[in-house]
């Protein structure tokens, strides 16, 4: 499907979609970061709050990216091997017990980044078009195993096509394993009905969200502002 | 005889490491968590036709430099940081069963991606979880075992797939290296060991997940003085131990 | 709301075990390994037809005298000391899935074995080996896995049976319970976990063997108190903390 | 069969079983001490050999039993709940890595009881004729996995009927498992081509021993005194 590209319209970066996901984390929830935009979740989440922050590298219950080198710490690092702060009440553990935790069902939710997302919630994120192969690292155990799956990903590709599909087209990472989608311009869930729309940047209408996703959008009368 | 583990040096560690066999390189990719040392002899042996597991296959000596450029707003790299792409690079790995073989973003080739597109290496293509549980099931005794990750991918591929609890699991096979070498924090001569922070990783599980575990570490204390309760791979598990150089050496071609 | 998982009293933290709960009762039957205090609330709640899990069915208490009796040449029992045994002698008990339900000597029988003869409850034997594997697998979302133990004897049951590497392996299967009941030394009010010397046992493996785990511990500490490098339980597989008095109390009739 | 019971000769008391037994493990060795007699051993081996005695409720590197009460640790115990001594390089473990070592062949020699061992190592030993059940504890891990396994045992049961036999007839605990039997009167190895005669208790001949077993012993030249 072609798409427009609304090249004049907002779209939010990296940071605000990270801003807006960390809203998913409620206070309570053990939340797995994963590579990628996934990772700067963790500078937005209230350090007031108790959420239990888990990498897949093995640390359960740390803070925030450290951003100043002088100091950071090299034996307390994230999933992306940024260096994060120690907090009150973490652990640390192996790499089979960090998948133990993931695997056994002990993540309530995980958010990952995504090159495609089906309808029926199937992820594509492991293997860009055109590579030999691919980076599969610890997000397929995530994919299959977290209690919830929040992708985070542009809308579109940078050509305009839409990464949100009806069948997906690129290989499968794990299948109907998406809950929610926040996006540079909306947030839709997958529900078994179908997608539903639920926030829309401001700058965009609902329609026009529909024009650059390829399924059917339930648009229900409560869709609200993206608000960070 | 007292039990001693300690080898003197990182060429005697990996003395016996032959032409094809297969290793466990722990580590994840920070900048403290591979065995860099026990990497850089095993380049100096020049040893070839390797299988590697890990989660990584590594960067090139120029990639490396400027990964290391890159992260330096965040954090300094150390300058004896070697990673498994020193042996892809020179030609050594004949086989990879790897996490991530190739990188995430398109913009870096590293060594494995190249000379997978020239057919010169083997890819087991393969998630963290899986094969962080195949090598604790090696250590463990467990033949194989049923995970509901995979199904339907990639990683399914020929393996034999059986539905428990209304799910599909896929079995997967322990796997047991000839050598695993990974690096800790401190050892003592019987090789129980600690770990620092998440440098913990891959390292604390393939400990005891191959015939002969290699240990790299920072500090060699007295029989005693790790505490029993903090001991997190024990004795049995280890039967080399290394300890790391006081002064970092640079160039992995020299001997240490 | 800050996570607090502490519970004020070891009845409030069993109020919601149902007739017919499956629960994982930690401890290997040493003086300090039983939940001992949170066995006591469920024989004050009478809860019946329980599936138990674990090592040892237990002692009846007049046995347990005699037992602590037996013992006091090399080592005092405390007061507060209850063993799976009580729940079995009171009738709570309708199977019990165990490595010892009957004492290897012939001399004493205990509760499980008088009621088995009776047909009363019903027995899964199983050995330590395998019966914890099989709870860690419930804990790690690992289905079945194949164990070289077994095969051709009285564990093999119906059990699957397939060869690996020239030996026969047993499938077991994942042993999720309704509800742990374990022993720790120290938690913080987030559920993690440290252990005491051998009262770690079946105690840790058992944390995030089940729905819901209870632990109960010796000391509450304060969140930070821990060293994040000696936890052994991390704080996800523990829903709920009670603390052990500080005064034994030896009736376990008394509500606490 | 029915044996003769040399009502009149010398046997080694369970102490003394235990004593012959503790030099089968070398220094270096990785050696478990099963429930009954085999927990005697650790008394038994020398506090200065450098040994890792393994216990399955999960500690490594202990020493001797602690006889006297006042010094008694609660948290540091065998597999029979008998308090042992701490030594440098001891480690906990749950229960799970406890069975890891086992399973996974780190155990390189194990002592269990018998009730019955056959002629090609066939082991029984968890449950008594007549019982409605047995203990099967870990010894069955143990009987399975370790590198390996010594039987400690009375040679014959009180009633005089042999213990070592052709084919078990009580319930198996593990197939052709058994390397070596330590009785009260002989030490006999379990070898592919049979069972061998390796050592006698003085007072005893070999050809006595052979009285009180049931199937073929080979007597090689080289039997010589149960040395203690």
């Amino acid at each position: 499907m072609s798409a427009p590209r609304f090249e004049d319209k907002p779209r939010l970066d990296e940071s605000a979609m990270a801003m807006r996901a960390a809203a998913e984390i409620k206070e309570g929830m053990v939340a797995n970061l994963g590579f990628g935009i996934p990772m700067l979740i963790s500078s937005f989440v209230d350090p007031d709050a108790e959420v239990l922050l888990h990498s897949e590298n093995g640390v359960i219950g740390f803070g925030s990216v450290i951003e100043d080198p002088a100091r950071a710490d090299r034996y307390c690092i994230n999933g992306g091997g940024q260096p994060v702060e120690r907090r009150p009440g973490m652990s640390f553990m192996s790499h089979e017990e960090s998948f133990t935790l993931i695997r056994g069902g002990w993540v309530d939710v995980t958010f990952l980044g995504a090159l495609q997302v089906a309808a029926n919630g199937d992820l594509a994120n492991w293997k860009v078009p055109g590579k030999i192969s691919g980076a599969l690292g610890g997000g397929q155990d995530l994919a299959f195993c977290a209690k919830s799956v929040v992708c985070i990903t542009t809308h579109q590709t940078k050509d305009g096509t839409p990464k949100i599909v009806k069948r997906l087209s690129l290989d499968i990472t794990a299948p109907r394993c998406v809950k929610r989608l926040v996006t540079d311009i909306a947030v839709i869930d997958v529900t078994p009905a179908g997608l539903v729309l639920r926030e829309v940047l401001p700058g965009w209408t609902p329609e026009e969200i529909q024009m650059v996703t390829e399924p059917e959008l339930e648009i229900p009368g409560g869709v609200v502002e993206m608000a960070l | 005889m007292p039990i001693d583990k300690v080898v003197a040096s990182f060429d005697e560690a990996v003395a016996d490491v032959a032409d094809g066999s297969m290793i466990h390189v722990g580590g994840f990719g920070g900048p403290a968590e591979y065995p860099s040392y026990l990497i850089a002899a095993l380049a100096r042996k020049n040893v070839t036709g390797l299988t590697i597991t890990g989660n990584h296959s590594g960067f090139s000596e120029p990639q490396l430099a400027m990964m290391k450029e890159r992260m330096a707003s965040l954090m300094a790299y150390p300058d004896d940081y070697f990673s498994p792409g020193l042996l892809v690079d020179r030609g050594q790995v004949a086989k990879g069963i790897l996490a991530f073989p190739v990188l995430p973003g398109a913009a870096l080739k590293v060594p494995f991606e190249e000379l997978l597109e020239q057919g010169k290496v083997e890819l087991e293509l393969i998630g963290q979880g899986s094969l962080a549980e195949r090598i604790r099931a090696a250590r463990a005794g467990i033949a194989a075992f049923y995970t509901p990750v995979g199904p339907g991918t990639v990683t399914q591929g020929e393996k034999d797939v059986r539905w428990f609890d209304g799910r599909p699991h896929v079995l997967e096979r322990a796997l047991k290296a000839d050598f695993s070498i990974i690096r800790a924090h401190k050892a003592d001569r019987w090789g129980n060991l600690t770990y620092r922070g998440t440098a913990r990783t891959f390292n604390a599980t393939m400990a005891g997940g191959s015939h002969c575990t290699i240990a790299e570490v920072d500090e060699l204390v007295e029989l005693g003085d790790l505490d029993p309760e903090s001991v997190v791979t024990p004795a049995p598990y280890v039967q080399r131990v290394v300890v790391r150089p006081p002064q970092a050496v640079s160039d992995w071609r020299t001997p240490c």
